[in-house]
């Protein structure tokens, strides 16, 4: 036993699991909630209900009691937006660079991963709409025929973003969808019920032939191809909606890039703390291993210290260009009544993560999962800061105002966290979390390639000949 | 603005059936659109007056009466209801110009909290009464069979001029009594007995549109001063062309006309004859200027003031006297005004005399100031109002020498100080009527109260105190039906007083409009040939049409009786080491508008702060009080305590405390009650010693800090531009060099 | 409507891919009667390229429904924007253009992705031959572990495909009729 | 058909508006002069604007939040102690600065182009108007004016501003606003449109000085002038040319640098149709 312990701390999954072993394992998951699981749905249904509450009470007495005034016409709402969409980036991302670069250490964590980043797509969905000062219309800004030869205003980033987010929801359910296939044949051929229904729908006749592999391969392919650009394009579309606007502190050129890497930093840190949760209550230790934790972690502290850097080249750019209106509000984000926020922003999101740098910390879960919490709270900071300095501050000072999100507000940000809860709870007892097929496939092809894992070779070095004999790659036929 | 274009003879036979509808109709219920307790009647146009063109605006001229500066008006009256004020381009006095209460008139006239049903004082409470009742009531007390006669019954009103006015005086004189109380708070009056003593005219014509420098000592011509619109248009061309004027102001805390002066000089109050004596000083001492028109016993005063006396007693700097001065002798013709601030102490009629002096010296006579002559029918003219009246009326009813009285267009419980003790004093009188639209402080103290129609219901004639260029009466006529059936006109109610009093004396006249018609009808070659018999309608029609009847003037010249008193300069009481300085404004007025909506949402236009009172203070009194802006501070006088929030800022001199008059009702409907606090309330006794008018400038204060944050709501959260050139500013002689043709 | 020689489908179950790896080179290299490695389908539980290899060049049409799908939402997207703007009574002209390139490309390029993605959807469901009647031999532990060869064979040619899976230590061999069309 | 019709039309008249500066496609381009020396502040003007464009009064605690609507507010500033000042001084003695600052109607308006459903836009008098039916309040506009000019329905205002008999003053001519919904001065709009209908019915051109808006005719100082700038014998025209401002730049250039007139923010190339005359201060 202790050599195994000692074999899943270094490698990311141990090539000894049965295929068989697999396949319970994750069924098993999706099985039998206990009392925790319904106790999650609860609170999450609860919170989604405040959220609800307060859209309600807005949807009859206007935006007022959010405390939008007039320079904050968007706040909390369009801030919680970003979030959500920054969220959003992880898992497709991640699994569609990692699939194109063949790092297979993505096949257990990947499922969760892009169910994450579909049903954070699904709440970020939610703001533009509900920011909407009559929401009752928001089906103006689709673009269809009427008679009145009426369209949308195709120049505004708004309808961009409409369009982008449309198309990333697709792509996103897609791809999740088209590499949950095979698992759905599994889920089919254990299940009985309204679940045996549900599978057999779902799974579209997969029978696993060479041809379905064929195509599906192909497709798989394909698909990433096409959400690699999409993604960063959401992203930077959503950028736009600040930087193609005039004012000071939105209206920079930097802000796509920097929004893709924010994006990516909280989908990272939301995967880490996914990671921690899944691990911990479907003891999915055998496949959520700590290195591959540990690599999502060192994925993590790369990105983190490219949206430091580009944070820093925007402030060192608004400070080099000289643009009084711009450098005010840099100036009030540092001293000004938003300064507490937007120094947490700079400490969770740019001091935080050098704290991954220890390999101690990035293989214990239960210091990452209070880090990655912080790191996401950092990046929604960092939204909220994009939003509500410049707001207070623009070029005519007149109108120069600090606000406070109301109660509705908050409400409503409250509950998208409820219903994105709710989302992933159904989420994870309707459908495998953790990708069967793929994890088949790494298990088996770890018997079989050479392992050629420069870290493993330098543990085993350091091991000396103690355990040499166990610890030799495996090979075949064991 | 909806251009009406149809027939000119269309109009105004518009104009004359309009008139007889509203007046013939009297309380019937109003044609198109009706609102009874809040009920809406909408009666379809299936057979829609005559005039009435669905959708098409029409403007009908009338006067506006939310102050007593009578500018002229035209509302635009669409589907029977009015919808828009606008000035009267026809108006000499306003040229088609208005200012925002003027704007607001609307919101007086459509006021939620208006009064709808007679009311009369039953147990101790005000309880609904049919208009028989209480006019039933009113003959009982004040009819020929009440025995009530003489000094016993008295008027007390606002600014009244035009027929109502002899209506009123009518109504006295039948009485046997005198006693009319003319009650403004803003007032003129002591400039208008400085002008009547010194220049034998009380209301010269001020051309400030002809001054090349105007020095004004706290009057506010652009706010509240008189008649504002009018020195506006004058005020723009002052500041047009090559000759732009330059505006001087000095007074104690900023008015609307100091915050667009050239320069503002914080005065500290009282000392505004001194400065205006320092300036004759050193106009005739250092620029050698001709002192032969004006009197020895003047110019030995002059001389005691020398400018190290003056600057130590007013607080300027000597170079800022001396340029100011030199100022004024190079840009002749200059004018130099003294306003409310001066006015406003137990010296006031001295410094105002001061100014005055100063017009003399500097040979504005004749040039800036020129004579005006009486209104060709006295009994028009109008009947200025003042403080001293409020204080004679306080002495009266304390005195308990009235039996009966009836207030109309004044609130003298709000405006009276505490010192008066008015309120007790009111009370005591056995039988108070108010003619009123809303329940305000002195109506619910009334044992009567009379709905009123709004000014834009009601038939009347003005006559500006102030009159601009031409006199003229200004015609008040209806822009709409009565809202509320229940409210009647105070020309009717005058007349039907009248008729109490003398029965049959009016017998031929239906009602206040044909009496105005006939009265009118009676000026000569106004309606009337020579020889005529009938009314010329057509001629009615146009002075309806125009809003205004051009009378001839005869001018007189100014006759000159210099004479001048030493200042009265009070020294402070060290316990109470600031001035409380309650600001008027041309928002809320004298608390008059407080009750509109569109005003309390108007930003104050020095402080911008919205729906509240607010404290005025120096920069250097805040860091004595350690106060940030929206801090509370008690203003404490001998006479009371207010506490209210501060506004800081440098317009203020730094030993005064400057609170708005206008808030602080405790009655007058939803949008004034419970808001803010009334300065006036706690001003300290003392009267000017001529004229007999309160000393409003004149109260000492001390302040303190409460160490709480009050609520100062404020449009804009700036006090400066930030470096941006958002208002940008060149100087005078930039502007002179380049725009010198228009 | 009989065929002359019937046919069956005979199913081999393996334990692992090594096995049917060999049983497909087996039948590459012994020339059965009646069984051409065309009509040979593996079933497995994960994807297997090498099997695939083995088996010969097979036609995946994907990658063409994706070009069509994304050239037609580069197009149509164009187009359709194009249109709508041009059309569009409101639309401001101030000094400005009225088909407005810049925001267009932005909108074409999401176009472009959108449809190329839901063409790769639908290619992937024809070419993968999903959401049709499927034959019933099947077993559900080719989903767990098993890998499953499908060889199509007349009935006299049975035995030797049998043999042939015993001697690679066939679990289980299941046959069914080949029904008519 | 249409399509190409209307693309080919509308291309011309885009190619045209390049080639010849912008701006002759225009019936009217509406503009205005506002002499910030004539300007008292007395914000008669604002009032005016409440009473004919039924601006809801918001109450105490809403204008408190920031959710006032005043389309034409006055705007005061205070000399800055230290920027253009020799010393600090301890009055205000050149008085204030008053700023009406309304929508600024820009030709290259920023609220324009972000507004998802085209509900503003630019009509071909040159005005930037916002269609209040077509709004679905994203407020994106409102956060790129860099006027901060616009004004949203944060709540259904008409439910308490206007109790009765309040209500009966509305101007028929413009809607009431309900919530949700983004406003903003229009130029009277609904003035211009029933001159414009008239002037067409007998058949001729509008006539400067015909069409007021409410601001200017109330203004008791006229430092607000309004007219059509096309028509180069309107007092506006003249005023432009007079101060040599001109649309179509981004800095004016001037033969004499003294010359009044600037536009707010040219900088920005919004493109502005309000020109200022600088404040004068003597002394």
């Amino acid at each position: 036993m202790a050599e195994e312990t000692h074999l899943s701390a270094t490698k990311d999954i141990d090539e000894k699991i049965a295929w068989a072993e697999i396949n319970s394992d994750v069924l098993r998951s999706m099985e039998n909630p206990r009392m925790g699981y319904w106790l999650a749905v609860v609170v999450s249904i609860c919170m989604l209900m405040v959220g609800v509450a307060s859209e309600v009470y807005q949807y009859n007495v206007g935006m007022g009691p959010a405390q939008l005034n007039n320079p904050h016409m968007w706040d909390l709402y369009i801030s919680t937006f970003v979030f959500w969409i920054g969220m959003s980036h992880s898992g497709t991302l991640l699994s569609a660079i990692l699939h194109l670069f063949h790092a297979d250490w993505r096949k257990p964590i990947y499922r969760f991963a892009e169910a994450m980043t579909t049903f954070s797509l699904m709440t970020a969905l939610v703001f533009p709409i509900i920011h909407l000062g009559r929401v009752w219309n928001m089906h103006w800004v689709i673009p269809y025929y009427s008679d009145r030869g009426i369209w949308p205003n195709f120049r505004s980033p708004l309808v961009w973003d409409a369009f982008a987010i449309t198309t990333y929801l697709t792509g996103s359910v897609l791809f999740l969808y088209i590499g949950m296939i095979p698992d759905l044949a599994i889920c089919r051929d254990n299940a009985i019920g309204w679940r045996k229904r549900l599978y057999t729908f779902m799974s579209v006749g997969w029978r696993g032939d060479d041809r379905q592999w064929r195509n599906f391969r192909k497709t798989y392919l394909l698909m990433a191809c096409f959400l690699i650009p999409l993604a960063v394009s959401v992203h930077s579309i959503v950028a736009a909606d600040f930087a193609m606007a005039i004012m000071p502190g939105w209206h920079v050129t930097s802000f796509p890039p920097y929004f893709v890497s924010g994006a990516l930093y909280s989908g990272c840190a939301a995967i880490i703390t996914l990671f921690v949760l899944l691990r911990y209550f479907f003891k999915f230790e055998q496949y959520m291993t700590l290195p591959i934790l540990d690599k999502t972690c060192k994925l993590t502290f790369a990105i983190a210290m490219v949206w430091s850097y580009l944070n820093l080249i925007e402030f060192a750019s608004v400070w080099y260009g000289h643009d009084i209106p711009a450098k005010e509000v840099l100036i009030a984000k540092f001293t000004g009544p938003y300064s507490p926020f937007f120094l947490g922003m700079l400490f969770c999101g740019s001091v935080l993560p050098f704290t991954l740098a220890f390999e101690k910390i990035r293989r214990n879960p239960m210091l990452l999962l209070p880090i990655s919490i912080f790191l996401n709270v950092g990046m929604w900071l960092e939204r909220y800061m994009i939003v509500a300095p410049t707001l207070s501050l623009a070029y005519h000072p007149w109108s120069w105002d600090v606000m406070w999100p109301g109660w509705v507000e908050w409400g409503i940000v409250f509950g998208s966290f409820g219903w994105f809860g709710l989302l992933f709870l159904i989420f994870v007892k309707v459908f495998p979390s953790v990708s069967m097929y793929e994890v088949k496939e790494m298990v088996y092809h770890r018997r079989r390639v050479v392992y050629e894992d420069a870290e493993l070779r330098a543990h085993e070095y350091k091991k000396g000949a103690s355990g040499a004999s166990s610890a030799a790659p495996a090979t075949e036929g064991s | 603005m909806s251009k009406i274009e149809f027939d000119r003879r269309d109009f105004l036979k518009v104009m004359g059936v309009s008139g007889v509808a509203a007046t013939v109709a009297g309380c019937d219920m109003p044609s198109y659109i009706t609102s009874e307790e809040g009920a809406e009647e909408v009666i379809p146009y299936l057979s829609p007056e005559e005039f009435v063109i669905p959708g098409v605006g029409v403007h009908y001229a009338s006067t506006c009466l939310q102050c007593p500066a009578t500018c002229g008006i035209r509302g635009r009256v669409r589907e029977g209801r009015v919808l828009k004020l606008e000035g009267n381009p026809k108006s000499a006095l306003n040229t088609g110009k208005l200012c925002q209460m003027g704007q607001a008139g609307l919101q007086t006239h459509y006021n939620p909290d208006r009064l709808t049903k007679p009311l009369v004082r039953k147990d101790g409470a005000l309880a609904e009464a049919t208009w028989e009742d209480a006019l039933a009531l009113i003959e009982e007390k004040t009819g020929p069979s009440s025995g009530l006669s003489g000094g016993r019954f008295a008027w007390l009103t606002g600014t009244i001029s035009g027929h109502q006015s002899v209506l009123l005086k009518a109504h006295l004189e039948s009485l046997g009594s005198s006693s009319h109380f003319v009650h403004e708070v803003i007032n003129t009056r002591v400039w208008q007995a400085v002008c009547q003593d010194m220049l034998g005219q009380s209301m010269p014509r001020l051309r400030i549109d002809k001054a090349k420098m105007v020095l004004s000592f706290g009057a506010d011509f652009l706010g509240t001063w008189m008649s504002p619109i009018h020195f506006s248009a004058d005020y723009a061309r002052f500041r047009s062309g090559e000759d732009r004027g330059m505006l001087v102001q000095a007074e104690p805390s900023m008015s609307l006309t100091g915050a667009n002066a050239d320069l503002w000089v914080a005065l500290r109050p009282g000392t505004e004859g001194v400065m205006a004596l320092g300036l004759a000083n050193v106009l005739i001492n250092k620029e050698r200027m001709d002192a032969s028109a004006l009197p020895a016993a003047a110019l030995e005063l002059i001389n005691q003031y020398g400018v190290s006396r003056t600057t130590k007693m007013t607080g300027i700097a000597g170079d800022r006297l001396i340029r100011i001065a030199r100022h004024l002798k190079e840009r002749s013709p200059s004018l130099v005004l003294a306003g409310a601030s001066a006015a406003g102490h137990v010296g006031g009629y001295q410094s105002v005399q001061a100014a005055m002096l100063l017009n003399i010296l500097l040979g504005n006579i004749d040039q800036t100031i020129e004579a005006s002559g009486d209104f060709a029918l006295p009994q028009l003219a109008s009947v200025s109002g003042g403080t001293s009246d409020l204080s004679r009326f306080a002495d009266a009813a304390g005195a308990g020498k009235l039996d009966a009285v009836f207030f109309d267009g004044s609130n003298p419980l709000f405006a009276a100080p505490n010192h008066l003790g008015l309120t007790e004093k009111f009370d005591s009188i056995p039988f108070k009527v108010a003619f009123s639209q809303f329940m305000d402080e002195t109506t619910a103290h009334a044992d009567v109260v009379l709905p009123m129609a709004s000014a834009l219901e009601d038939w009347g004639t003005h006559v500006a105190a102030y009159q601009g260029g031409d006199h003229e009466i200004a015609f008040q006529q209806p822009l709409m039906e009565p809202i509320y059936p229940g409210t009647r006109s105070f020309g009717d109610m005058l007349l039907a007083l009248n008729s109490m009093r003398n029965p049959g004396s009016y017998d031929g006249l239906e009602d206040y409009y044909g009496y105005l018609q006939s009265a009118v009808g009676s000026i000569p070659g106004v309606l009337k040939g020579e020889d005529d018999e009938a009314i010329n309608v057509s001629a009615w029609n146009r002075i309806l049409q125009d809003g205004r009847l051009q009378m001839p003037v005869d001018t007189r010249a100014f006759t000159s009786n210099l004479s001048m008193d030493d200042m009265d300069v009070r020294d402070a009481d060290p316990a109470f080491p600031y001035y409380l300085v309650p600001t008027p404004r041309g928002t809320l007025y004298d608390g008059r508008h407080a009750n509109i909506p569109w005003l309390q949402e108007s930003p104050d236009q020095i402080s911008k702060v919205v729906w509240n009172s607010w404290a005025e203070i120096h920069p250097v009194t805040a860091a004595k009080l350690a106060v940030e802006e929206g801090d509370v501070i008690t203003v404490t006088t001998p006479d009371g305590v207010l506490e209210v929030p501060v506004y800081i800022h440098k317009g203020i001199h730094v030993d005064v405390v400057a609170v708005p008059m206008g808030q602080g009702h405790e009655d007058y409907g939803r949008y004034a009650r419970g808001r803010g606090v009334n300065p006036l309330k706690i001003l300290q006794p003392g009267s000017d010693a001529k004229t007999g008018e309160l000393a409003l400038y004149g109260s000492r204060a001390a302040l303190a800090a409460t160490g709480r944050a009050g609520r100062l709501i404020k449009m804009g959260n700036t006090e400066t531009q930030h470096g941006r050139k958002i208002v940008a500013t060149i100087t005078a002689e930039q502007q002179r060099r380049n725009e010198g043709d228009s | 409507m009989a065929r002359k020689t019937p046919k069956k489908r005979l199913l081999g179950l393996f334990g692992d891919f090594e096995q049917a790896i060999k049983v497909i080179i087996d039948i590459r290299q012994y020339e059965i009667p009646g069984v051409s490695v065309d009509n040979i389908t593996i079933k497995s539980p994960i994807e297997h390229p090498e099997i695939e290899e083995i088996l010969g060049d097979r036609p995946c049409h994907v990658s063409k429904f994706t070009l069509s799908g994304a050239l037609f939402g580069l197009i149509f997207g164009a187009f359709f924007l194009a249109a709508a703007q041009a059309n569009f009574l409101i639309q401001p002209q101030g000094g400005k253009p009225v088909i407005t390139i810049t925001s267009n490309l932005v909108l074409i390029y999401e176009m472009l992705i959108l449809f190329g993605m839901l063409a790769t959807f639908v290619g992937f469901l024809f070419g993968a031959g999903l959401m049709r009647k499927r034959s019933t031999l099947d077993d559900e532990m080719i989903s767990l572990d098993q890998v499953g060869i499908v060889i199509e064979v007349e009935d006299e040619n049975i035995d030797p495909v049998r043999q042939l899976f015993e001697k690679h230590h066939v679990l289980e061999i299941r046959d069914r009729e080949l029904k008519d069309q | 058909m249409s399509l190409v019709r209307n693309f080919i039309e509308d291309w011309s008249r885009y190619r045209r508006s390049i080639d010849e500066g912008g701006f002759h496609e225009y019936e009217h381009m509406w503009g205005m002069v506002i002499d910030l020396d004539k300007c008292t502040g007395c914000n008669a003007c604002s009032v005016a604007c409440y009473a004919e464009n039924n601006l809801a009064v918001v109450g105490e605690d809403k204008f408190e939040n920031g959710q006032g609507m005043h389309w034409m507010r006055i705007e005061r500033y205070w000399d800055e102690p230290n920027i253009g000042n020799e010393r600090v001084r301890d009055t205000q003695e050149h008085g204030a600065s008053f700023m009406p600052m309304m929508c600024q109607q820009c030709n290259s308006a920023t609220c324009e182009p972000v507004c998802p459903v085209s509900a503003a836009y630019h009509t071909p008098d040159g005005l930037n108007a916002q269609i209040y039916n077509r709004c679905v309040g994203s407020r994106y506009c409102a956060n790129n004016c860099p006027y901060r000019l616009r004004y949203f329905n944060f709540f259904s205002y008409y439910e308490d501003s206007w109790p009765s008999p309040l209500d009966m003053q509305l101007n028929p001519d413009i809607t009431v606003r309900d919530k949700g919904v983004m406003e903003k001065c229009t130029f009277c709009v609904q003035r211009i449109r029933s001159t414009k209908n008239a002037a067409k019915m007998e058949d001729r051109q509008v006539v400067d000085g015909e069409v007021q808006t409410a601001c200017q005719q109330t203004c008791p100082t006229s430092a607000i002038v309004f007219g059509d700038l096309l028509d180069h014998e309107s007092d506006v025209h003249k005023l432009w040319h007079k101060h040599q401002t001109r649309l179509g730049t981004t800095k004016q250039k001037k033969d004499n640098p003294e010359l009044r007139g600037y536009r707010l923010y040219e900088q920005l190339n919004t493109e502005p149709s309000v020109t200022y005359l600088e404040r004068v201060r003597d002394v």
